[in-house]
C-alpha cells in the first residue's frame, strides 16, 4: 500500500450546539483528513449525526467554526456546502420517494447540468444533449451499485436495503470530495452489510471498472462514516473518533480504540 | 448411403467455425453480430469489431503460452466477452470446455482435471475465488482469466500472477498482432474440420460425467441440418442463455451466429433477463420442457390474476386456438371462417399475450431434453407458437424433429431428419448414425467403444418406438424405465413432465418401482400458490405451512386427475404427498439441467419414499434446507399423505 | 385637540370591540388547528351560518333576540356534529393538505345550502343591544360596540380558563403536542377532535352573529372569516391567548385605517389592511407573536 | 410498458416520449381534430372550448407551481387578474395586443415572485394564507389604481387583416398558445428544473443536500406559474373584450386549485383532465340550474337560489368525493387504465 500524505480536509474547531438549552455538542474538535475513511462512533444520542448536520449546514452551531477550503461553513446554506463538494447520506432516508431510482440519481446531477430556463423550456438542443450525457453517468452509478433491476421502480416502493443503496448512489452522483455517510448499516442484514462495505471500499479506493466518468474511477478519497456497527467500523475505518454525550471522548486507530477505557465504559462493556 | 446426396445438398464451402468468422468479417463487416445491454441501453458490436476483439484475445492467449489443440475451460454466463473468447479460441485451434456457472468446486476440479485444461476463462470475482479455493487441486491450470472487473481491483487479485484480466490478454494480443501481422488468419487456416471444437460434459444422471468431444465439422453439420428445418436469417435476433457447458449453446447461439449471421443478444444481468427478453424478442427458442412449462404456467397465472374481462376474452379465444391448432397439427387446410376466427383470436388474445412474455417475434420453438407434455404442447400451438419436438442428445444433437408442412403427431419426437440413419436394437434401444456424430468421450476409450460400435452406430440408450409413418416415440432411457411389481412398465419422467404442466406445480417425483402402484411426491410453485392463497384468503405462514394446506392439496389434485385421465389405469397415481420444500440443484436433488436424481433422492428421502406406501397418513420428513445467504440447517416437517379419490389401490 | 381625541376614540372603540370579535372567531380557528392540525378554511362560512341561524330564529320565527341567540347556538352545535361526521371523521389520518382542501369543499357546500335556504339577498338581524350609548369626551360610544367587546371578552376569557383547567382542555393540549402519546394516555382522539371542531364552530358562529347583527348578513361576508385567520396567525397558532392581542391589533389597525387613510385612498383599505398585516407577519415572523418555530430534525 | 421488441440503443431513445409509430398517429390525429373542431361545431361549443383552452393554460401554471413544486397557491385567479389588466391597460394606451399579452404575463410573473417571497420561511398552509392575502391585496390595488372598479375594454384582437371577434377565430389563437405552453411545461418537467421542483416538493431537506437552492426554485416556480396565469388572464380579457375583477375572485382561485386536485397533482395531463372536467361541471350546473328552478315554486328562495348555489354544491361535492375516493386525481386513474390496457390480457407483469 503506497503512503499518501494526509492533510486536513475539514477542520472542526471547538463547535458547540444546543437546542433551547439542551447541549447537543460541546467543544467538538476534529480533523477530518484526506485519503482516509474516518469513522465517528458512539452510543445513540451522542451527537454523531448532529455533527454531520453541522458540517452539511442543516444545524447552526452557536460557537466555533468548521473550516473547509479556507472557508467557515457555519452559516452557509446546505446547498452551498454541497456545491463546495461535500456530499452526504441521511440516517433516516431522505429520498424523493415519488421519483424512480433513475430520477432520484438524475436529480442529484442537478449541480452539473448547466442548461437554464430557456434551454429547458425548448428542451431539444442543448438541454437534450446534457440529459443524454448525464444519463450515462447515472447509469454507471447504477451499474456500480448493482441496482439495474430497480432502475425504473418508484423509490417509495423499494425495500429498506435497496433504498439505502439508492441514497448512497445519489450522494455519489454529486461527485463529492468529501462523503458523509450516516449509519449506512442500520437495519441491514448480513448480506446487505457486506455489499455496502464492499461499495464503500470501492468508492474509497476508486473503481477500476472502466467507467467513462472520471470521478467514479478516482473515487471519493475522504469519507466520514458515522456508524453503530462496530465490526464494520473496525474493518474499514483508518481512524476512529468516539463521541459520548456530545463530547469527544477518544480518537485513534481501531486498535487504540479497542483498548481505550472510556470507550468501553461508554459502551457499557458492549462487544467491541 | 443415400445420405451422401444430402451432405452435398447441405454443402460445405467453409470447413471450420473460425473460417466462418473470417467470412463474416469480409461479407458482413458492418452488420451487427452481437448486442449487449449495458448501462441501460443496447450496445451493438459489428462483425468487424467482434473479429478484431476475437483476434486480439486469441493471439493474447497464444502469447501467454496456449498451443493449438489445448483445452480451455469457460465458466460464465453468456456475454460478449464469452463469445469473443470462444471465437478467439476457435481461431487459434483451442478446444472449449464449458462448465456450468453454478458448478460446485469439486465438480469443477473434476472437469478441469478430466479435460486437462491449461487455462480457465471465468467471468467474475465469484468464479475467481472458486478457482483460488481449488488452485492446489488443479496444478495444470496456468492462468485464470477474468473479464468482469467488479471487485477485482483488490490487491490480493492484482498481485497474483496466476490471475489475469481479459483486457490485459487482449492487449498482449494487440502487441503480438503488430509484431507478427497475419498470424491469426494463419492460425484459422491451420484449423482442420476434423479438429475438436468443443467438449461438453454430459450431466451425470448415470455415473461420472463424460467429456463429449465434438469436431468443427460435427458442429457445422449440426447447424446445417438445423437450417433445413429451422432456418434463421441474417440479423434475426436470438437470445442465448444456455451456457457453453451445454450443446444447447451452439444450437441457439454460436453456430447460428457464425453460419447464419443471427444476432445474439445478451441481457444486462441475470436479474433483468425477464425484462430484457421482451426487448430482445427472439426469433428462435430451443429449450427444455421445464422452461416451457415455467413460461406456460407464468402466462396462466398472470391471466388468472387479471380482471374478469381479460380472463373472459382469453378463455373465450383459447378454444378457437386449440381448434385451429388441431387443423395445423393434422395438416388440413383451414376453412375460411376458422381463418377469420383465428385472426380475431390472434389480435384480441394471443398476440397481446405473446407480446407480454416476449415471444411475439418467435418463428419457431423447439423442445428437447425430453418430450413436452401433450397439454403444454397443444397449449403453445394454440396460442400461436410453432412449437415442435426436437430429438437431440449431446452426442448427436439432431436426430428427429417435427417438420413444417407434415402432419404433427403430438407426443412423438417427429420424423428422422435427413442424413441420419437409425436402427432399433432388440431391447428397443435406438442406434443412430450421422455426419454430426461426436468423436469420442475424452480419455474414456472404453466408454467410447461401448457407445459407438465398430460400424459407426451410436447406441443412444433411449428406448423408443417408431411407427409406420416413421415417427419416433420416446419411451424413456432404457435404464430409467421403471416397472411395477406386476411387471407393468411405465415412465416416471413422462408422468412427471405431465404433472409439471400444472400452473401450481413446480416439481414432481414419481415413485412405484417394484411397488404395487404409482405414487407422486409433489413440490408446489411457491410464487403462484402463495398468490393464489392470498387471492382466496387462505392464511399461511411459511412454505412448509402452505404446502400442507388442504386447499392447496385440492388445487394439486385437479392436475393429478387431469394427468391420470391420460394414463392406463394400471399406472395411474393412487397416492400423493405435497413436499414441504422445493427440490434444489444446490442440494444435488436435481442435476444442473434440472432433472431429478432419483437414486440420490431415494437415499435422501427414504422415509417418505417408503412411508407413502405405508398406511399412516402423516410422515415426518427432515431435510437439510439452505437459505438465500447460504446458511444451512435441518428442517423437519410433517408431510401429509393423501389418497387420490376414485383410484382404488 | 379636543376634537382630535374624540375622533380618535370613535375610531378606536369600534376597532377594539371588532377586534375582540375577531379574536373570538380566531379562537375557533386555533382550537381546531391545535387539535386536528388542519387549517379550517371554512371558518368564514361557519361564521356566516351563525348570522343566518340567528336571523332565522329572531326574524323568521320572530323570537326575542336573546332567546334566538341561545337557540341559534344550540342549532350550530348540531350542525357542528353533523359536519364533523360528514367531513372530518372520514378524513382523519389523511395528508393535512387534503384535509384543508376538504374544508374548502365544506365551505362551498355550506354556502350552497345557505343560498338555497335564505336566497342570496342581504338580510338584516335585529340589534342585540339598544341603540344610542354613553358620551365620553364628546364622542358617542355605541352600546353595541361596548356590548360586543364585553361579551366576546367574557367568552374568550371563559374559554381560555376552560382550556387551561378543564380535563378536556388539558387533553386537548396533550393531543396538540403529540397524538400517539396522548392516545397512550387513554385520551380518545376522535372525541377530542369532535369537541374541538364543535367548539371552533360555535365560537366562530357567535362571532358571526355579533358581526352580522352589527351590520347585516350576506353569504359574501364569509371572507371576513379570513380576517379571523389573519388574527390567529398574528397571535401565533400555538397560543390561545395570542388571539386576543392579535384581534386587538387588527381591530385597531382597521379602525384607524378606516378613519385616517381611507378618505385619501381609492377603494377601502381597511378591508385589506388585515391581509397586508398578515403578509408582513408571514414574511418576517411566520410563527406570530406568541407562537414558536419548530426545529427541523434531520 | 412498450411493445415487445422495442430496444433503446441510445439514451435519446430512452428519453424520447414518443417511441412507437402508433403514438405518432395518435398525436397527429388529436392535433388535426383540434384544428378542425370549428368546422363541425356551433359557436356555443366553440366558446366553451375557448374557455376550456384558456383554463388549461392557467391550470398548467398552477400545476407547475402547486402540482410539481408543491407550493399551493390560492391566489391563482389574482395573478390572472394581473395579466388581464396589464394587457388591457397597455392595449388601451395603444400597445399591440400580443406584445401587451407577453408583458402582462411577465408582470404577473414578477408579482407572483413578490408574493412567493414568504415561501422561504413558511410552508403548506402558511403559504396558502399568503397567497390568499395576495388575492385580496392584488384586487385592492387593481381596483384602486388600475381601473379595476370600472373595468377596461379591449377591442377585438387582430392578426394581420383577420379580426378574431368570434369564438371560432379565437380558438385558433388559444389552441396555438396552448400547444406551445404545453410543450414548454412538458419540457420543463422533464429537465433539470422540473426535477428540482419535484425534489423541493417531495423532500426539501434532501433537495438542499443535493445542492438545490430550494428558495430560489420556489420563487422560480412562482414566476413560471404566474407567467402562465398572466398569459391566460390576458387571453381571457382579449376574448371577452373586457377586463374586470369579477372574473378573478377568490372563488375562482379555489376552482383552479380544485382543477389541479381533480386532474391529478404532478401531471401535465392532469391540467387537461381537470380543466375539462371542472369546466364541464360548471357548464352543466349553469344549464340544469334554471331547469330545476322552473320545477320549484316560482319566487321561492329555493327557485332563485338554485342558480347561484348549484355551482357551489357541485364544486363542494365533487371536491370532497375526489379527495376521499380518488385523491390522486383523474390523470392517475387514466394511467392505471392505460397500464391495464397495455398489460392485456395479463393481470400484472
Amino acid at each position: 500500500m503506497i503512503q499518501v500524505e494526509k492533510q486536513t480536509k475539514i477542520k472542526v474547531d471547538k463547535i458547540s450546539l444546543s437546542f433551547g438549552g439542551a447541549m447537543v455538542l460541546t467543544d467538538i474538535e476534529l480533523d477530518i483528513k484526506d485519503n482516509e475513511i474516518c469513522a465517528i462512533i458512539g452510543p445513540n444520542g451522542s451527537g454523531k449525526t448532529c455533527l454531520l448536520n453541522c458540517i452539511s449546514g442543516f444545524y447552526k452551531p452557536q460557537q466555533g467554526q468548521i473550516i473547509y477550503k479556507g472557508k467557515n461553513l457555519i452559516g452557509l446554506p446546505p446547498h452551498k456546502i454541497t456545491t463546495m463538494g461535500i456530499g452526504r447520506t441521511f440516517q433516516n432516508l431522505e429520498l424523493f420517494t415519488g421519483l424512480s431510482t433513475l430520477d432520484n440519481l438524475r436529480a442529484a446531477r442537478h449541480l452539473f447540468i448547466k442548461s437554464g430556463l430557456l434551454a429547458s423550456s425548448i428542451y431539444f438542443g442543448p438541454a437534450h444533449h446534457e440529459e443524454i450525457k448525464h444519463m450515462r453517468v447515472v447509469e454507471e452509478i447504477i451499474d456500480f451499485l448493482e441496482i439495474e433491476p430497480i432502475r425504473n421502480r418508484i423509490v417509495g416502493d423499494l425495500p429498506y436495503g435497496l433504498r439505502k443503496r439508492v441514497e448512497l448512489g445519489r450522494a455519489l452522483a454529486l461527485e463529492p470530495e468529501v462523503l458523509l455517510v450516516d449509519e449506512p448499516m442500520a437495519g441491514m442484514n448480513l448480506e446487505e452489510k457486506e455489499d455496502l462495505t464492499r461499495f464503500l471500499l470501492d468508492i474509497h479506493m476508486g473503481t477500476e471498472f472502466g467507467y467513462e466518468s472520471e470521478f467514479l474511477n478516482r473515487g471519493v478519497k475522504c469519507i466520514v462514516l458515522v456508524e453503530h456497527d462496530m465490526g464494520v467500523v473496525m474493518d474499514i475505518a483508518e481512524r476512529i473518533t468516539v463521541f459520548d454525550f456530545g463530547r469527544k471522548i477518544a480518537e485513534g486507530t481501531p486498535n487504540e480504540i479497542r483498548g481505550d477505557e472510556r470507550v468501553i465504559n461508554a459502551y457499557l462493556g458492549e462487544e467491541i | 448411403m443415400n445420405n451422401k446426396s444430402n451432405f452435398t445438398a447441405v454443402g460445405e464451402e467453409y470447413p471450420t467455425l473460425p473460417s466462418y468468422l473470417a467470412r463474416n468479417y469480409l461479407i458482413w463487416g458492418d452488420k451487427v453480430a452481437l448486442r449487449q445491454k449495458d448501462f441501460g441501453i443496447w450496445h451493438e458490436y459489428t462483425w468487424k469489431q467482434v473479429y478484431e476483439m476475437s483476434k486480439n484475445f486469441g493471439l493474447g492467449m497464444l502469447s501467454i503460452g496456449l498451443k493449438k489443440g489445448d483445452k480451455v475451460c469457460i465458466i460464465g454466463d453468456n456475454e460478449v466477452e464469452t463469445y469473443v473468447a470462444a471465437y478467439g479460441l476457435y481461431g487459434v485451434g483451442a478446444v472449449i470446455v464449458g462448465i456450468w456457472v453454478d458448478a460446485l468446486p469439486d465438480e469443477v476440479v473434476y472437469y478441469l482435471t478430466d479435460s486437462e485444461s491449461r487455462f480457465a476463462i471465468v467471468r467474475d470475482q465469484e468464479q475467481v475465488d472458486k478457482m483460488l479455493t481449488i488452485k492446489n487441486k488443479v496444478p495444470q491450470i496456468e492462468k485464470v482469466i477474468w473479464w468482469e472487473p467488479k471487485g477485482m481491483a483488490a490487491p490480493e487479485y492484482k498481485n497474483n500472477p496466476w490471475i489475469m484480466g481479459f483486457n490485459d490478454v487482449s492487449e498482449l494480443g494487440r502487441k503480438y498482432d503488430q509484431e507478427h501481422p497475419g498470424t491469426f488468419e494463419e492460425c484459422i487456416k491451420q484449423v482442420l474440420p476434423s479438429d475438436s471444437a468443443n467438449m461438453y460434459y454430459t450431466s451425470g444422471t448415470t455415473g461420472a460425467a463424460k467429456g463429449v468431444v465434438r469436431s468443427h465439422s460435427a458442429q457445422i453439420y449440426m447447424r446445417k441440418l438445423l437450417n433445413l428445418y429451422y432456418p434463421l436469417n441474417l440479423g434475426d435476433d436470438c437470445h442465448s442463455m444456455i451456457q457453453f457447458a451445454s450443446i444447447g449453446e451452439p444450437i441457439t447461439g454460436s453456430t447460428a451466429n457464425l453460419l447464419n449471421g443471427a444476432v445474439i443478444n445478451f441481457p444486462e444481468s441475470p436479474d433483468t433477463t425477464e425484462v430484457d427478453l421482451r426487448e430482445i424478442a427472439p426469433r428462435f427458442h430451443s429449450l427444455t420442457p421445464r422452461f416451457y412449462e415455467e413460461i406456460a404456467s407464468k402466462m396462466r397465472v398472470r391471466i388468472e390474476s387479471a380482471g374478469a374481462l381479460k380472463r373472459w376474452v382469453f378463455n373465450l379465444m383459447l378454444p378457437i386456438g386449440y381448434k385451429v391448432a388441431q387443423y395445423e397439427i393434422e395438416n388440413r387446410p383451414l376453412p375460411v371462417w376458422w381463418r377469420i376466427l383465428k385472426w380475431i383470436a390472434w389480435w384480441t388474445a394471443f398476440r397481446p399475450n405473446l407480446d407480454k412474455c416476449g415471444l411475439l417475434k418467435i418463428k419457431y420453438c423447439t423442445n428437447s431434453g425430453f418430450v413436452l407434455g401433450a397439454h403444454t404442447f397443444r397449449f403453445y400451438r394454440a396460442i400461436g407458437i410453432d412449437m415442435r419436438e426436437f430429438y437431440a442428445s449431446t452426442e448427436i444433437p439432431i436426430i428427429a424433429t417435427h417438420v413444417k408442412g407434415h402432419n404433427i403427431k403430438v407426443g412423438s419426437l417427429g420424423e428422422i431428419v435427413v442424413s441420419v440413419e437409425v436402427r432399433l436394437a432388440d431391447n428397443g434401444e435406438l442406434y443412430i448414425r450421422g455426419p454430426h456424430l461426436f468423436d469420442e468421450y475424452y480419455r474414456k476409450p472404453d466408454k467410447t467403444a461401448s457407445a459407438i460400435d465398430s460400424n459407426g452406430w451410436y447406441h443412444s440408450g433411449d428406448a423408443v418406438y417408431i411407427d409406420d409413418d416413421g415417427y419416433i416415440f420416446y419411451i424413456d432411457r432404457v435404464t430409467e424405465l421403471a416397472s411395477l411389481s406386476s411387471g407393468q412398465k411405465y415412465s416416471p419422467q413422462g408422468i412427471e413432465a405431465q404433472m409439471r404442466f400444472g400452473a401450481y406445480i413446480k416439481d414432481c417425483w414419481i415413485l412405484g418401482e417394484g411397488k404395487d402402484y404409482v405414487t407422486a411426491i409433489i413440490t408446489i410453485d411457491f410464487d403462484s400458490v402463495s398468490k393464489w392463497a392470498e387471492r382466496h384468503h387462505v392464511p399461511f405462514t411459511t412454505m412448509i405451512d402452505l404446502s400442507q394446506k388442504d386447499e392447496v392439496a385440492n388445487l394439486v389434485l385437479k392436475d393429478i386427475i387431469r394427468v391420470n385421465s391420460g394414463l392406463p389405469p394400471a399406472t395411474r397415481i393412487k397416492k400423493f404427498a405435497i413436499f414441504h420444500k422445493e427440490f434444489d440443484p444446490d442440494e444435488a436433488e436435481l442435476t444442473r439441467s434440472r432433472k431429478l436424481r432419483r437414486e440420490y433422492m431415494y437415499k435422501k428421502y427414504k422415509d417418505i419414499a417408503d412411508g407413502i406406501y405405508s398406511d399412516n397418513d402423516v410422515i415426518q420428513v427432515s431435510a437439510e434446507f439452505s437459505y438465500a445467504d447460504g446458511t444451512k440447517d435441518i428442517v423437519t416437517a410433517n408431510v401429509k399423505i393423501r389418497k387420490v379419490p376414485g383410484e382404488q389401490e | 385637540m379636543e376634537t382630535q381625541i374624540t375622533q380618535l376614540l370613535t375610531y378606536i372603540i369600534p376597532g377594539i370591540s371588532k377586534g375582540l370579535v375577531y379574536a373570538l372567531i380566531a379562537l375557533g380557528f386555533v382550537v381546531i388547528y391545535k387539535c386536528t392540525g388542519i387549517f379550517n378554511l371554512a371558518l368564514g362560512e361557519m361564521m356566516v351560518v351563525g348570522g343566518y341561524v340567528l336571523y332565522y330564529f329572531a326574524v323568521q320565527l320572530g323570537l326575542s333576540v336573546w332567546i334566538a341567540l341561545i337557540l341559534a347556538v344550540i342549532t350550530v352545535v348540531i350542525i357542528g356534529v353533523i359536519t364533523n361526521r360528514l367531513f372530518i371523521r372520514p378524513l382523519i389520518g389523511q395528508a393535512p393538505m387534503t384535509m384543508v382542501i376538504s374544508t374548502l369543499a365544506l365551505g362551498a357546500i355550506i354556502i350552497a345550502s345557505i343560498i338555497l335556504l335564505w336566497g342570496s339577498q342581504t338580510l338584516y338581524v335585529p340589534k342585540l343591544f339598544p341603540d344610542g350609548g354613553i358620551t365620553i369626551m364628546g364622542s358617542v360610544l355605541q352600546w353595541n360596540y361596548l356590548g360586543f367587546g364585553l361579551v366576546s371578552l367574557v367568552i374568550l376569557v371563559g374559554l381560555l380558563l376552560f382550556f387551561r383547567y378543564s380535563r378536556f382542555g388539558l387533553s386537548m393540549m396533550a393531543i396538540s403536542e403529540d397524538q400517539q402519546s396522548a392516545q397512550a394516555l387513554g385520551i380518545s382522539v376522535k372525541n377530542i377532535i369532535q369537541m374541538a371542531w364543535i367548539l371552533g364552530f360555535v365560537t366562530a358562529a357567535i362571532g358571526g352573529m355579533m358581526l352580522t347583527s352589527l351590520t347585516s348578513v350576506q353569504y359574501g361576508q364569509s371572507v371576513m372569516g379570513l380576517i379571523g385567520i389573519a388574527v390567529a396567525i398574528l397571535g401565533g397558532l400555538q397560543s390561545l391567548g395570542g388571539v386576543i392581542i392579535g384581534g386587538l391589533i387588527i381591530g385597531l389597525i382597521q379602525g384607524l385605517v378606516s378613519g385616517y387613510l381611507d378618505p385619501y385612498m381609492p377603494g377601502s383599505l381597511q378591508d385589506v389592511s388585515a391581509y397586508i398585516v398578515m403578509m408582513i407577519i408571514l414574511l418576517f415572523r411566520p410563527h406570530g407573536f406568541f407562537g414558536w418555530e419548530r426545529i427541523e430534525r434531520v | 410498458m412498450l411493445p415487445c421488441g422495442i430496444r433503446n440503443v441510445s439514451y435519446a431513445d430512452q428519453l424520447a416520449i414518443i417511441r412507437t409509430p402508433l403514438q405518432w398517429v395518435y398525436l397527429i390525429v388529436a392535433l388535426v381534430f383540434a384544428f378542425c373542431l370549428p368546422l363541425f361545431s356551433n359557436s356555443y361549443l366553440m366558446t366553451f372550448m375557448v374557455y376550456v383552452g384558456i383554463t388549461i393554460i392557467s391550470a398548467l401554471g398552477l400545476m407547475l407551481l402547486s402540482g410539481y413544486c408543491g407550493q399551493v397557491s390560492m391566489g391563482h385567479a389574482a395573478f390572472m387578474m394581473v395579466g388581464a389588466f396589464t394587457t388591457a391597460n397597455l392595449n388601451a394606451i395603444g400597445i399591440n395586443f400580443f406584445l401587451a399579452l407577453i408583458l402582462g404575463a411577465l408582470v404577473s410573473a414578477g408579482v407572483g415572485v413578490i408574493f412567493g417571497l414568504p415561501s422561504g420561511k413558511i410552508k403548506d398552509f402558511y403559504l396558502v394564507l399568503s397567497t390568499i392575502a395576495a388575492q385580496f391585496i392584488i384586487s385592492y390595488v387593481i381596483i384602486g389604481w388600475f381601473k379595476g372598479d370600472v373595468g377596461v375594454h379591449i377591442p377585438a384582437v387582430q392578426i394581420g387583416g383577420w379580426t378574431l371577434d368570434h369564438a371560432e377565430g379565437y380558438w385558433y389563437l388559444v389552441l396555438t398558445v396552448l400547444i406551445i405552453m404545453t410543450f414548454v411545461a412538458k419540457s420543463i418537467t422533464r429537465t433539470k428544473i422540473g426535477r428540482a421542483f419535484v425534489a423541493v416538493r417531495d423532500n426539501d431537506i434532501a433537495a438542499e443536500a443535493m445542492g438545490i437552492n430550494t428558495y430560489g426554485y420556489k420563487l422560480l416556480a412562482f414566476a413560471i406559474g404566474c407567467f402562465y396565469a398572466g398569459l391566460a388572464g390576458g387571453l381571457w380579457a382579449g376574448f371577452i373584450n373586457f377586463a374586470t375583477v369579477d372574473h378573478y375572485s377568490l372563488v375562482d382561485s379555489i376552482w383552479y386549485l380544485a382543477i389541479v386536485i381533480v386532474g391529478g397533482v404532478g401531471t401535465i395531463t392532469g391540467a387537461f383532465f381537470g380543466s375539462i372536467f371542472i369546466r364541464g361541471i360548471k357548464e352543466i350546473s349553469y344549464i340544469i340550474a334554471p331547469w330545476i328552478g322552473n320545477m320549484l315554486p316560482a319566487g321561492s328562495a329555493l327557485a332563485d337560489g338554485i342558480t347561484l348555489s348549484l355551482p357551489y354544491l357541485f364544486f363542494g361535492t365533487v371536491l370532497v368525493l375526489f379527495i376521499i375516493y380518488e385523491p390522486r386525481g383523474l390523470a392517475h386513474r387514466w394511467e392505471i387504465l392505460k397500464e391495464s390496457g397495455r398489460l392485456w390480457p395479463w393481470g400484472y407483469w
